[in-house]
């Protein structure tokens, strides 16, 4: 966000500071999270914590930040039904908050982001895929590691094309993360000499989707692109029930609900062949077994990497800026994600630091490298295919680099 | 008479041990009632009552004195908050109502004394609800008396008029059979031959070795038939008396009975 | 007791308008108030109302009797608003009525009570009555807001309201909630409420049952004094003492339709009246002895059952 | 730079999974456009395509080999113009849609594919290929079809609801809670014990009847007694909901989730239908419930005796009724339908510890457009409100569908405000 | 264990915006249910159509901030004539339905990608707060007392919130204190009878509605003030549903009740949250996670809506009495 003034923090800094507590920069990195754990998106809770929990676990475990422990403090923010979000940034706010991780939904971060900003403190989502964040206005301080929905839907949309599908039926869950990416998907779609025959947008708290996927099967498409998280299942239920089974059309998905746990339970094939799109150069497997170390419960781990790269380049920038103030590490967060020495995780990027050399920290996600906007430039997209036991293949078929602007 | 002359001639303003001597081998009987919808405010302050075997009691009193709370009290619809029920003995104080009525006692509301949403016919089979065996037979039984009924079986009682549904949950509680009947204004909204017809059925009920006791803002009438009267005022018993004793008391006929009937 | 040359004067009026009036259904009226022509309502098969003409002489207390279910009340409420009747006409002082709602016929000058009591339960006796009277100027919304607009008006409808609630026994309960009245409270409390609205028909459907007796004999007393005071009153009733006491006339209907008319005297020795309406007991009021003697034979019958119960 | 790095991440991917990359160039080396082109499966070879900027400046003209690809490599990201020549395609084919020009977009870095499906010629006046499509009427059978499926769940649901508000006047909002609740105890004895479906689905409705009539029996029935208002209860069951509901995703977890069995039934068709063997065993079931509750609650004694306690628990008492004990059948069979609601939902869906609130509004909505308080009315109204909000999509987009339903109950009411089979009561 | 967090955010909450939009939601409710018996459950609508007919006034329509609340104020008026001519002649458990109905409705149409362009989506406007936080006239800096304080773009929210939250409070102090005030109340009893007494029942029950629902709207323009953004799902039914219950809890009918109550509320939410965040932070609760915190907390705070409204069914300030009367 901030347009193209996150570089010049002498503006900013002397703004907020007069409103924000008064505890900036007391030595102590103090995180708090803003996460779903009700609501409707409470089922991304858990990776969401855990990516941080583990990030801040190894954090500590190399001696933390500016010498300190890191703190944490974890806080709902619940769904865009209910007001908690605001609550629980009243509250991290209290508790002298340097940067806080979250929301989920962009909705949630969009109905915070002024309070938080504007007490000075670090506000960055894991998580947040609408493209408005890259105008608004927030002094400097909002930054996200989500998968950028442009690059994203252009690799699934080539992707789509690539396999020969002139006919594309595009079912995707109505808000910005599904209506961003399926815009993405139809343009490259289209572009590319394939025909978007039917677009669904549907309402994900529907009480059913069979009327949905009706609309689909009328003009039976080739390709059919699932777009939404995890009541895809449901949708995948109708296609099934409603003859679009993904042996006769070829289904794709992305991020959202390429899942390794959700559709388990479906018979044997039932997702043989489906193609999925995951932003991360890197294979989930090795990551996603230290998660469950933090969090052996753990059954989805969607925008877990996200999570934990932004916890990471958190402390790095405050490393970096030596100061735990939100707009100090906000002043470096772009410094720390490119152009210098690479590095893979906290240790050997503050390392590094130590011995002051300029760092470009390669995160669990992707590349994560800022531009001005806050957002994350550079994205490598995974593809990823299903087997007969309905999972993934944890290596992926292809992995595709670019420039989220294009 | 079957029952007992009490000792005066004159209806009595009240004394505990006539009422004491009376109630030895009552049927139901109610002691020093206390009771009140409201937190705080009594409504029934301490009356006494008591019914022998196949007796026909007659309650009068103003609008507001407590007459329905009192039946309501003795029938489990009111909480007691002092003061003891007994029915043959056995202490029913603040007992629910099915469990009376599986007891044998019938009570006929004053208001709200039918279900809108049944028919005339369900109506009445809920009034056999512990009987259902007997429906038939007794449905015929009210049918003879109220044909009108009989011939709108199939009418939601909503719909009926205010006559009609009286007449209604007067043959509810008859098709019960009950031995102790509690009725609330049973005559109010009837026409008056209805009305007629329900004194004389009280009565014939009560021949047949059934207790009654009625409520009744007819009050003339309603002492006429009765054995025994009270005459409530503010929740305590102003006057008691045989129902002729008490139709004749210039103090009853002023404060209560008013002239009316008679010009 | 009010002015009695008054009383007689009204009185006198009125039954003199009635003197020689033919005792026929559907008889017109010297100066009628209300004229019904025609007014059907059906509930599916069933005729509720099929009255084919009628006139309410203005000034005067007409009674409506008639079995129960005869469409009194169904009649009522096709007057006044409250349903819609298949057809029929009808004017209240010369204005056609038909089809105007509710609100609007009360504000014409007709008010009617409801047989079934509706008390406003959780306002207090008093506001009750206080809402009954009209053309109150702190009802409109702009107005409410600034007290000294209604406060003279709200004093007088106060101390009007006390007056009948004395008059009805109520004035101990006026600052109770009417939901807490006892049934025989609610009759009066509506009664009362709807005088408040000083109209110039008043239609009472059945507003003594369940009233103490000695109370509905003061009342009556007020009733004609409402006559004296140019109100008219028409009501429905089955207390057939209350009938002969205060109605100059009586209108009396069967299975919907009018069935009689006639000064109360001639109705209640109607045969017709009597076979559907009365019963044999009602023939003529009881006097003292017919009631001992009564009373005797009841008491002769009983003792000679209960003593064959008690032989057995 | 920006190149670099990602020049750089890519050969990290490269490297790493350099053998899971079969049919494609490796990406680093690629900008540019790219295509392969196919008749009935079948590579087409020898077809000609130009390629030009946006702008018009030509930049390479390809043609495709004998795997039917093609492939150009440009030196600008930017938007391109390719042009399949027609007349260098097999005889008798064409380009489905008609269109020979693609207008693509390349990235830096990396390749866009240009597809051009082609399709044999059709004989002039011969009968277009079947594409597969539906026609109007074959998609509102399938539609009907499926408002059936949902509103026969919304009405059980609905008759629950009745059931219990007609009873005891309380509107329930935590009813669609004890839909989940039902649900997720039939998943616990399925998923979690291993239990077969049927038997776990029987166990569940089961427990749940219990759970119902303890629910009475230990806080509404106490409620009651104390005199608690139904608008008081009515907020209140407002916190139960969030409680259980809370409670329920504290132990069930914020996913979506499904039965092990029937799940994911592969749909077979009957004419123009398509139905999984599990949506018509569940209407037979839902229909048999509906139906003999409905008539239970029309002809036996306590059924009838639950009407009575509907409009007069004084009275009901007074007529020898035992009102607790109606009050607590009815909340044990209300709650056990509602369990029978939940299992069905997430047969035929999934199971979510929202599931019920989504559904909790359609179900309102079935009864009010009913008529409150009737059972066949509930059945009515659902099978209304389903139907709608299915055949609605017909004319609009689904995201708005339960509009066209919500916007059906409004204007029903309007004509009729005692809905549907709902009795207008006298006045006077 | 931080209790000085737990307390700060407990009392800000009290006294902070949550209140005074919740607090005015819960008025225009307690006008329609309270007072006239109105079971709007559509509250929300009308604080929808204000917090988007301002928002979309300025940032779409590019029109001054003054004429967004215009705009507001009129949508919230119009909906009130849509919502009510068809629906004010329902009885009230059926109004309730269609009220929900016809917010969901709202709801949809201000989310659907088909008027995306207008509304927004699911992501709503924002953006369109400059002008009133332009009149601030507080100087930056930090106002309170301790701990305790606010900076100063919430105070100048808190000072107008309060502010129109009293007046509110004011006008339906005077108005149900009137004749006015008595016919509605006579509505909510038996519209029947008041009929049968010559009020035109129809119009007061729209202007009851009318008027409530701008109360509502004001709540919806605050709202989207506070938050600098409106977006659809947060004027879903369980906004309507916190509204009644705050209604509740301060006791119906009264005129500071929907206040008090939207304090409780808010005080009983942040200080359930926050205490038992602390708690399972501290390692007080070993057994419980993070992540179900959030449901742990939802589900004390509906168990203790539950246990006060059982303890207390009419309410702080309800009257023990009315719901003696009121019972079935
Ligand atoms: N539900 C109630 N709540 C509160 N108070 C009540 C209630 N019902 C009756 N009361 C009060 O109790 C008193 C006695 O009422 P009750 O109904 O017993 O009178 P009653 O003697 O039957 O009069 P009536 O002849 O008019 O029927 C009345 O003053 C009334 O105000
Ligand atoms: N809504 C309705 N549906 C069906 N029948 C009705 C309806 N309203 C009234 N009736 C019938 O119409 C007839 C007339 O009823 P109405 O209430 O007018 O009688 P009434 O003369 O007032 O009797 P009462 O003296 O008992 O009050 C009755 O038989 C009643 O059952
Ligand atoms: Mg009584
Ligand atoms: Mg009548």
């Amino acid at each position: 966000g901030g347009g193209g003034d996150t570089a010049t923090q002498t503006s900013q800094s002397a703004a907020p500071a007069s409103s924000a507590p008064a505890a900036q920069g007391d030595g102590t990195l103090t995180l708090g999270t803003l996460l779903p754990q009700t609501g409707s998106l409470a089922f991304l809770g858990p990776p969401e914590f855990a990516g941080v929990d583990l990030a801040l676990k190894e954090i500590n475990e190399a001696g933390g930040v500016l010498g300190k422990p890191v703190t944490k403090y974890d806080t709902d923010s619940g769904d865009t039904t209910t007001n908690i979000a605001s609550q629980s940034v009243d509250k991290l706010l209290a508790q002298k908050a340097d940067a806080i991780i979250g929301a989920a939904s962009s909705s949630v971060s969009e109905s915070v982001i002024d309070k938080i900003t504007g007490a000075g403190v670090v506000h960055f989502s894991p998580a947040n895929t609408s493209d408005k964040f890259t105008t608004i206005s927030d002094k400097g301080l909002y930054f996200r590691t989500s998968p950028p929905d442009k690059l994203q839907g252009r690799v699934l949309g080539d992707l789509v094309v690539a396999d020969g599908n002139d006919t594309v039926g595009i079912m995707a869950m109505q808000d910005s993360y599904g209506t961003g990416l399926a815009d993405q998907v139809q343009k490259t779609v289209t572009d590319g000499g394939a025909e978007v025959v039917e677009r669904v947008d549907y309402d994900p708290k529907a009480a059913d989707f069979s009327a949905d996927v009706a609309k689909l099967k009328a003009k039976n498409p080739k390709g059919i692109v699932l777009i939404g998280f995890e009541e895809t299942a449901k949708v995948v239920q109708e296609l099934v029930k409603q003859g679009l089974p993904a042996d006769k059309h070829k289904w794709y998905m992305v991020d959202g609900n390429t899942s390794n746990t959700n559709y388990i339970k479906m018979p044997k094939g039932t997702l043989e062949g489906v193609k999925g799109t995951i932003p991360g150069a890197a294979a989930p497997e090795e990551f996603q077994k230290k998660l469950l170390s933090v969090n052996k419960d753990l059954e989805d781990f969607s925008y877990a990497p996200e999570s934990y790269d932004a916890a990471n380049l958190i402390a790095l920038a405050a490393e970096a800026a030596k100061s735990d103030a939100g707009v100090d590490i906000a002043a470096k967060l772009m410094e720390v994600s490119k152009g210098g020495e690479k590095c893979t995780s906290f240790k050997a990027c503050v390392d590094l630091l130590k011995a002051g050399k300029d760092i470009d920290y390669e995160g669990v996600s992707g590349p994560v490298e800022f531009n001005e906007a806050g957002d994350p430039a550079v994205a490598t997209i995974g593809i990823y295919q299903y087997g007969d036991d309905n999972k993934y293949a944890t290596k992926a078929l292809e992995y595709r680099t670019g420039n989220i602007a294009g | 008479m079957n029952a007992e002359e009490p000792a005066e001639s004159k209806a009595a303003v009240t004394d505990r041990s006539a009422h004491l001597a009376g109630a030895e081998d009552a049927v139901l009987r109610c002691d020093e009632l206390i009771a009140g919808y409201l937190p705080g405010v009594n409504i029934l302050n301490g009356s006494d009552l008591y019914v022998k075997q196949a007796e026909l009691i007659g309650i009068i009193g103003p609008n507001g004195a407590g007459k329905s709370t009192l039946l309501k009290a003795m029938f489990g619809l009111v909480n007691i908050r002092s003061g003891k029920v007994l029915l043959k003995g056995e202490d029913i104080t603040n007992m629910k109502a099915h469990s009376l009525v599986s007891r044998g006692v019938g009570y006929v509301p004053q208001t709200n004394n039918v279900f809108p949403s049944l028919t005339i016919e369900e109506n009445l089979e809920m009034g056999a609800y512990q009987v259902p065996g007997k429906f038939k037979e007794r449905f015929e039984f009210v049918a003879e008396l109220f044909p009108a009924l009989a011939e709108r079986r199939k009418q939601r009682a909503g719909s009926l008029s205010g006559g009609e549904r009286q007449m209604v949950a007067m043959a509810r509680a008859l098709m019960t059979e009950p031995s102790v009947l509690l009725l609330d204004e049973p005559s109010a909204g009837l026409s008056p031959k209805l009305q007629d017809l329900v004194f004389i059925q009280a009565q014939q009920i009560n021949k047949a070795g059934v207790t009654v006791i009625m409520v009744e803002q007819n009050a003339r009438r309603c002492l006429q038939i009765c054995h025994r009267g009270y005459v409530l005022d503010q929740g305590r018993n102003a006057y008691t008396g045989t129902g002729q004793q008490l139709a004749n008391d210039p103090k009853v006929i002023e404060l209560y009975l008013g002239t009316l009937a008679k010009a | 007791m009010p002015d009695d040359t008054m009383t007689a004067s009204r009185k006198a009026s009125a039954l003199a308008a009635f003197k020689d009036m033919p005792r026929e259904p559907g008889v017109p009226k010297p100066d009628p108030i209300l004229v019904v022509d025609k007014v059907v309502r059906r509930f599916g098969g069933l005729t509720a109302v099929d009255v084919e003409h009628v006139e309410i002489q203005r000034g005067s207390i007409t009674a409506l009797i008639g079995p129960n279910g005869a469409g009194k009340t169904t009649f009522f409420n096709q007057l006044t608003g409250f349903d819609t009747a298949d057809s029929g006409a009808w004017t209240f002082n010369g204005r056609s009525m038909n089809g105007v709602p509710a609100h609007k016929v009360v504000r014409n000058g007709m008010v009617r009570t409801f047989q079934l009591t509706k008390a406003l339960s959780r306002l207090t006796v008093l506001e009750n009555m206080r809402l009954g009277a009209q053309k109150q100027k702190g009802e409109s919304f702009w107005r409410a807001m600034i007290p000294s607009f209604w406060r003279g008006q709200e004093d007088e409808i106060t101390q009007r309201a006390e007056e009948l609630l004395v008059r009805f026994k109520l004035d101990a309960k006026s600052e109770d909630f009417a939901g807490s009245l006892s049934g025989g409270q609610r009759k009066l409390l509506e009664m009362a409420r709807a005088l408040m609205v000083e109209p110039e028909l008043v239609m009472l459907d059945e507003p003594m049952a369940g009233v103490n007796p000695a109370l509905t004999q003061s009342l009556l007393g007020h009733v004609k004094d409402l006559r004296e005071q140019g109100m008219t009153v028409l009501f429905v009733e089955h207390d057939m003492d209350m009938v002969r006491d205060i109605s100059d006339w009586v209108i009396v209907m069967a299975q919907g339709a009018v069935i009689a008319e006639g000064p109360p005297s001639t109705i209640m020795s109607d045969e017709r009246v009597i076979d559907a309406y009365l019963g044999a007991h009602h023939d003529a009021p009881l006097s003292d002895t017919e009631l001992e003697s009564q009373l005797q034979e009841a008491e002769a019958a009983l003792e000679a059952e209960i003593e064959e119960e008690t032989q057995k | 730079m920006r190149r670099a790095v990602i020049a750089f991440t890519a050969f990290l991917g490269g490297l790493i999974f350099l053998l899971a990359v079969p049919a494609h160039a490796d990406p680093a080396d690629c900008q540019g456009l790219r295509g392969t082109l196919k008749l009935q499966g079948q590579p087409v070879n020898g077809a000609k395509i130009s390629v030009t900027t946006e702008g018009g400046q030509p930049v390479q003209e390809v043609t495709s080999n004998a795997q039917g690809t093609w492939d150009v490599q440009v030196k600008d990201p930017g938007k391109y113009k390719v042009t399949l020549d027609p007349s260098s395609l097999p005889a008798n084919s064409e380009v489905r849609g008609g269109s020979n020009v693609r207008t693509p977009t390349v990235y830096e870095g990396n390749c866009s594919t240009v597809l051009f499906a082609l399709q044999p010629k059709a004989a002039p006046g011969a009968a277009p290929e079947d594409t597969g499509q539906s026609t109007f009427w074959e998609q509102a059978a399938q539609l009907t079809f499926e408002g059936v499926n949902l509103g026969l769940i919304i009405a059980l649901g609905a008759l629950g609801l009745s059931l219990i508000y007609g009873t005891t006047g309380l509107t329930n909002f935590a009813h669609g809670e004890l839909i989940t609740l039902g649900a997720v105890i039939a998943y616990a004895f399925n998923v979690g014990f291993g239990l077969q479906l049927i038997p776990a689905a029987i166990i569940a409705i089961i427990v749940s009847g219990a759970l119902g009539y303890g629910q009475d029996r230990l806080f509404w029935g106490q409620l009651r007694k104390r005199g608690t208002g139904t608008i008081a209860m009515m907020i209140i069951s407002i916190g139960v909901a969030i409680l259980l509901r809370n409670l329920i995703q504290f132990f069930f977890g914020a996913q979506t989730d499904s039965y092990t069995d029937y799940n994911t039934q592969a749909g077979i068709e009957i004419g123009p239908i398509s139905a999984a063997p599990k949506n018509l065993w569940a209407i037979g079931i839902e229909l048999a419930v509906l139906i003999v509750v409905g008539i239970a609650l029309m002809k036996t004694r306590t059924g009838k005796a639950a009407r009575a306690v509907a409009d007069n628990p004084a009275l009901a008492a007074s007529s020898g009724i035992n009102v607790d004990r109606i009050i607590r059948i009815i909340w044990a069979s209300g709650s056990a339908i509602a369990a029978l609601a939940g299992i069905m939902l997430g047969l035929s869906q999934s199971l979510k510890f929202t599931m019920g609130q989504d559904i909790l509004l359609l179900i309102f909505a079935g009864v009010t457009l009913g008529g409150l308080g009737t059972a066949f009315g509930a059945l009515v109204g659902s099978l209304v409100v389903g139907i709608f909000i299915q055949v609605s999509t017909l004319w609009v987009p689904p995201e708005l569908k339960s509009v066209g339903a919500l916007a059906v109950l409004i204007i029903v009411l309007l004509f009729r405000p005692q809905g549907i089979l709902g009795r207008r009561e006298r006045i006077g | 264990m931080d209790w000085l967090t737990i307390i700060t955010t407990t009392v800000h909450a009290a006294i902070g915006w949550e209140s005074v939009v919740y607090g005015l939601a819960a008025i225009g409710v307690n006008i329609h249910f309270g007072y006239t018996g109105l079971l709007n459950f559509g509250q929300a609508a009308f604080m929808a159509v204000a917090g988007y007919g301002l928002a979309v006034a300025v940032t779409v329509m590019n029109l001054p901030f003054w004429m967004g609340i215009v705009i507001g104020l009129a949508a919230a008026a119009i909906l009130a004539l849509l919502l009510g001519i068809p629906t004010l002649q329902l009885r009230a458990d059926y109004l309730a339905i269609v009220t929900i109905a016809a917010a969901e409705i709202v709801r949809l149409v201000f989310r659907s990608v088909y008027f995306k362009d207008i509304f927004g989506g699911s992501d709503g406007r924002r953006g369109f707060t400059g002008d009133f936080y332009a009149m601030n006239p507080f100087p930056p800096g930090h106002y309170g007392v301790g701990p305790f304080g606010f900076d100063e773009r919430v105070i100048w929210f808190l000072t107008v919130g309060w502010t129109v939250v009293l007046l509110s409070c004011l006008v339906v102090y005077l108005l149900m204190k009137s004749p006015w005030g008595r016919v509605l109340k006579a509505i909510r009893e038996d519209e029947d009878a008041v009929r049968a007494l010559g009020k035109n029942v129809f119009s007061y029950k729209m202007q009851s509605l009318m008027l409530g629902g701008i109360i509502g709207c004001l709540a919806g323009f605050f709202y989207g003030l506070y938050n600098g953004a409106v977006q659809p799902d947060i004027f879903g039914t369980e906004m309507t549903f916190f509204a009644y219950t705050i209604v509740i809890l301060g006791g119906a009918a009264r005129v500071f009740g929907p206040v008090v109550g939207a304090m409780v509320f808010w005080v009983l939410f942040v200080f359930v949250g926050n205490t038992l965040a602390e708690l399972v932070r501290n390692g007080f609760i070993p057994f419980m996670t993070t992540t179900q915190v959030g449901p742990i907390r939802y589900a004390l705070v509906g168990l203790g809506f539950i246990l006060l409204l059982v303890i207390r069914p009419q309410g702080i300030f309800g009257d023990k009495r009315e719901i003696a009367i009121n019972a079935r």
